[in-house]
């Protein structure tokens, strides 16, 4: 089958499904689609996801959201409640493990009995494809908030299947965002192909009844994306699924540090989203967005990492955004304690409670960084429905073989690998080198303009030492990195 | 160039890039030829690359925590493909969680580790580490 | 000796000398005013703190310190190495007990032999006084960063001769700030008159080549005071201890919990003071500010406490205060550990380095609320001044009867205590009832305006129950008091 | 009213205001007859003014963390004035630190105190205990 931006007519669906449902033996589980959908639309409407985003974007709240996932059912169930109560989270995430995101269920199995074994978790999350139905069905009725998946899954088909039909209203990730920082040779026609599947499947929920969440994976490599690159893929990917007829979707960006960029950057991607949404027909849409705080390298110290972490809180309060993923003051070490993982969710809640009534204002300054980000983006957006000649999903794969879209550090060949970014004296991040980015001259010159202002200030060329230095600085206790400190 | 070779990458189904970019960049400017293997990369993509250009050195990353499942058994492969006494090195968050380091590294050590290092470790200190391993001259 | 705002003549000085050195035996250690000025000039300039201010407003970097102090002086000593190593402080406190702030010198005898014996700090400060120039001066050596004395003491003139004589470059205080939120009966008169004192010993040490930095205590009580309210403060004692000759003034201001409010009233400060100062003829004055993280009832876990000490910083950094006094995840417990009072100072110094290059920009908003605050100072400003016929000293006692100067929550007889505050819809502290302060009615529909918005919101009167629960409210977890939730 | 006197007040040189205030007022809410020695009040303060108003409890606030030194001997002071088995309450903050609240609780309760409270409770709790320590009805 080629590669179109086009709804999956329902055969097609289910000719592919036949497939999807064969990669696992717990497919089996999940192969009548009516008792699927029967059981979701059992679920109260008050653990689900995207009605509960809504709420939260009409009354201009922010809801908190984690990270978690153990190995087994009952730890995991326990982890999740104590992160809703002593943690205060607004919603519940699952984390899976990366076995599951390579789709390499055996280890899983592995990883499953090591775990019962030694007594703690030897995996990095929950492998939900493994526990099947019954596992994930458990999860969602033990809890009395919503579920979200959230992974890095290239193909998560037969995971989408299985996590919806156990009422799970929301699900991550994108044919890019999903592919290109979470693997190394995954082709981009393949996983956006596996991802129409996902959003088609969603929309199936939703056109039956079953309002279904999906959040395409802002920060990419969460480290040091330029504003325009994330958000070129995260309404890139909210049009791909709003095509399969998703109406609930949540675009993210990851925060880069600079408080008036990152705001900008939120209400760029929050109007060009409705933007782009209206201009391509998709209607009655409904956008809400994420933020996430600081993906990148974490100090190790905790009392600094709360204070990365309460930063990050602040510019997304005043930004209003409808929902922050939280970090905890473990992050530089590895998967947090229950006990850490809580005191993220609370020292969050707790500076979105100081702020709740409070916004940021429009000044000059920001006005012109939106300006600036939206232009960048829609320079970047119709190069990519030209090189599609109009088809966005062949102008996706088409971009990334130009290096039209490009994103820094990733894993994957499939990008290419040309932009480099770096901070300018004031800690936003602009593009170093543009690489293939089509960008206009005049843009291209601000950015080199503003990253010469810091070759000035810190006596130094600017050059990709300026990038490493600026990889290191959050984690090292900064923001703008300086090598001869 | 010091004439030594080291196969670096991130081993499991690990897909962290940028401390394995960054590795990259730093030996290569400290002089050591550097092959590297990249993310998602299994023991055999290591002692491949290892026997292939005579490396003395494995330089392993891992950093999503599964790192105790995907090294079981390497120095004993090494072993089998030749590669006596190379040297294997490990770091970034290389265990779930945050763990007592000196339990860890003697895990570590224990599956044929010759250096273990703890979460946010700076590659200089791997590479001051090499150099006397090597024996490598300033 | 009649009130009068007037630089103390030397002989005047020495006479009042006289007798304050006899109030405790340690005060015949520095009756020699030429040796204490011959070592305080001994004192590398490194670990001045006069000059160490005015370097950091000049860079725009903002300067961390904490509160701190124990009984005994070993002790102590450890304590502020461990705060300047592990916890990076810029500068460095002596935070003096209660006894000695009361002058009950006997009682302190007694607090720092229970402390030998129980083997813990029995006091909540370093007894100064009773340690005398010899543990003065050893606390000074002992440390390589500029050490100020921090108390609240209405008659402070002993204590300000020993820490001088030591090499102690700096004093926090004044004769209305270190009166009103810190006594019961203390007449005002007298106090302000100590503090010509404390301000001319100051300036002495000044006009004879060490530079001294006098710092009124801004928050007062800590407890919803309007910006206006404590700006004014402020400013009269920046003015007096002007007219005294002391050049080296840091004025302060207590977060109120509105960022915009915040920033308004820094800048607000920062501008009124320098104005007031070149209009009443004090030329050649460097004006740097201080910012106290929340000042009011602290919530008890730890995570939210960390995330008030960041929230505030933001605002600090953002604002570009030259200086800001660091609270810690202990503060609603007691007073902290050193490993706790260090986590607070790195949380602090982390939220300042991923800002330091960045700044609030101007908005149409933040114009309005500077305009706001500066209106409202001004009315009470000329007032004192009015009503103290054109003297300042005199003005300020008239104000406090007649309640133009009037300090909410205050221990002190001398306030007419008739305002009550309260916070509108977006946490900005108002004016619930003005009392007798002289405001404009603009100024004061304004005031009431802005609580009727809240109290349509909240659909309740504005009444002192807005107030209670405004005053429990960060400690809960919010900014706006709602007693109905 | 409920025909219950209680006095209240900062001891020591402790002159924190804010709970008192609120102290006085939710109190009085709640039919107490209120005596408020204020701030920076000495043992004879407070036992003078419950000798003088025949007070059923004395409820002490101390903030500021001298609490221990200044509550010294003070229930043998109530017996020699006559306040035999007086009420007597304490709460704030009332120990130097973060220290653990059983041990403190029970230096406190030999120093004769009735109930001591932990930091930062609210006075309704208190006002819950004053209603069953003097049996008054709902
Ligand atoms: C950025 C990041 C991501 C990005 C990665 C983008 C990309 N493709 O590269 C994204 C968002 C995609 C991601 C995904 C995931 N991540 Co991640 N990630 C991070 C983060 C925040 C920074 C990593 C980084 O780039 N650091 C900067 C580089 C320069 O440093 P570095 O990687 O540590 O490498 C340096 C040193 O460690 C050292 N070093 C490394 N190896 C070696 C070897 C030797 C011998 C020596 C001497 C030195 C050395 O030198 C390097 C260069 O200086 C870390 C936490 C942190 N450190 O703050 C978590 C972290 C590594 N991630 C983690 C996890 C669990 C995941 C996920 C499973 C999802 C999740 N639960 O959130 C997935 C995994 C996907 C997969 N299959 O691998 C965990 C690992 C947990 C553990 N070990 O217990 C961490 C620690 C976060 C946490 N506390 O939970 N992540
Ligand atoms: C505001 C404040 C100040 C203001 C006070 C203004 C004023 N005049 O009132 C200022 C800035 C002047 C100040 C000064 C000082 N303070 Co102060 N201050 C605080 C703070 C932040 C809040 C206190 C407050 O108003 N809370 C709100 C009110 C409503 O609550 P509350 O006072 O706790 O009272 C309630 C309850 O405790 C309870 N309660 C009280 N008493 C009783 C009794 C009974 C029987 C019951 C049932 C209940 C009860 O009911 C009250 C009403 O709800 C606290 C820390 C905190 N709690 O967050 C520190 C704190 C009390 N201060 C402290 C200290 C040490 C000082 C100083 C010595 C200076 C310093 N080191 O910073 C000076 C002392 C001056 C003096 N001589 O007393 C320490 C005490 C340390 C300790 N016990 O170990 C604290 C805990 C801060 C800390 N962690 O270091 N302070």
């Amino acid at each position: 089958m080629e590669l179109v931006n086009k709804k999956l007519t329902m055969d097609e669906f289910l000719e592919t499904r036949e497939e999807v449902l064969k990669t696992w033996k717990t497919g089996e589980q999940v192969r009548d689609l009516e008792s699927n959908l029967k059981y979701a639309i059992s679920v109260p409407r008050t653990k689900n996801f995207a009605l509960k985003l809504k709420k939260a974007k009409n009354n201009l709240t922010t809801l908190t959201q984690p990270r978690a996932g153990v190995a087994l059912v009952r730890e995991h169930i326990d982890l999740l409640k104590f992160l809703s109560e002593e943690g205060e989270a607004d919603l519940l995430p699952t984390t899976i493990d990366s076995y599951t995101r390579q789709n390499r269920y055996e280890n899983c199995s592995l990883g499953i009995e090591e775990s019962r074994r030694a007594g703690r978790s030897m995996l990095n999350g929950f492998p939900v494809v493994n526990h099947g139905v019954a596992g994930a069905r458990k999860v969602q009725e033990s809890l009395d908030k919503p579920v979200q998946a959230r992974h890095g899954t290239p193909d998560a088909r037969l995971m989408s299947e299985i996590i919806h039909a156990s009422g799970w209203t929301s699900n991550e990730g994108g044919g890019i965002s999903y592919n290109i920082p979470y693997s190394k040779d995954v082709p981009l026609d393949k996983t956006i192909k596996d991802w129409q599947y996902v959003d088609r499947l969603a929309a199936y929920y939703e056109e039956n009844g079953v309002p279904i969440n999906r959040e395409p994976f802002g920060p990419l490599t969460g480290t040091l994306v330029p504003p325009s690159m994330s958000n070129a893929v995260a309404i890139i990917e909210a049009l791909l699924a709003a095509e399969q007829g998703v109406v609930h979707i949540t675009v993210g960006y990851g925060q880069c540090g600079n408080q008036l960029q990152d705001i900008a950057a939120i209400k760029a991607l929050e109007q060009q989203t409705d933007y782009y949404l209206k201009e391509y027909g998709y209607d009655k849409r409904i956008i809400t967005t994420v933020f996430h705080q600081w993906m990148g390298g974490f100090p190790k110290d905790e009392a600094k990492a709360y204070a990365a972490i309460s930063n990050a809180t602040v510019t997304a309060a005043l930004a209003r955004v409808t929902k922050i993923i939280v970090k905890t003051p473990h992050e530089a070490f590895g998967i947090p304690t229950k006990e850490a993982n809580a005191n993220g969710l609370k020292c969050t809640k707790m500076v979105l409670n100081l702020l709740s009534d409070q916004k940021v204002y429009m000044s000059k300054k920001l006005k012109e960084q939106i300006k600036v980000i939206k232009e960048e983006t829609n320079c970047i957006l119709n190069t990519v429905f030209e090189v599609g000649k109009g088809d966005l999903a062949k102008g996706v794969v088409e971009a990334f073989k130009r290096g039209i879209l490009d994103i820094p550090f990733a894993p994957s060949r499939h990008t290419a690998n040309k932009i480099l970014p770096a901070r300018d004296s004031y800690g936003a991040v602009r593009y170093l080198d543009v690489g293939n980015v089509p960008l206009t001259d005049e843009l291209k010159n601000y950015n080199r303009y503003m990253l010469e202002k810091r070759s000035i200030t810190q006596k130094r060329p600017v050059d990709f030492q300026m990038t490493v230095d600026d990889i290191f600085a959050i984690s090292e206790g900064r923001l703008v990195g300086n090598h001869k400190e | 160039m010091n004439g030594k070779t080291i196969v670096i990458g991130v081993i499991g189904s690990d897909v962290h890039a940028v401390g394995n970019k960054i590795i990259d960049y730093a030996l290569t400017n400290a002089g050591f030829n550097v092959v590297n293997v990249g993310v998602l990369s299994t023991q055999e993509d290591f002692i491949n690359a290892a026997v292939e250009t005579n490396a003395d050195c494995i330089l392993i990353s891992s950093l999503y925590g599964h790192g105790e499942l995907d090294c079981q058994g390497i120095r004993e492969k090494c072993d089998e493909a030749g590669l006596k006494d190379i040297l294997l090195y490990i770091g970034g968050n290389i265990v779930v969680g945050k763990q007592d380091f000196k339990d860890v590294e003697e895990r570590f050590k224990k599956l044929g580790f010759n250096r273990v290092y703890p979460p946010g470790v700076k590659i200089e200190a791997g590479i001051e580490d090499l150099k006397k391993d090597l024996e490598i001259k300033q």
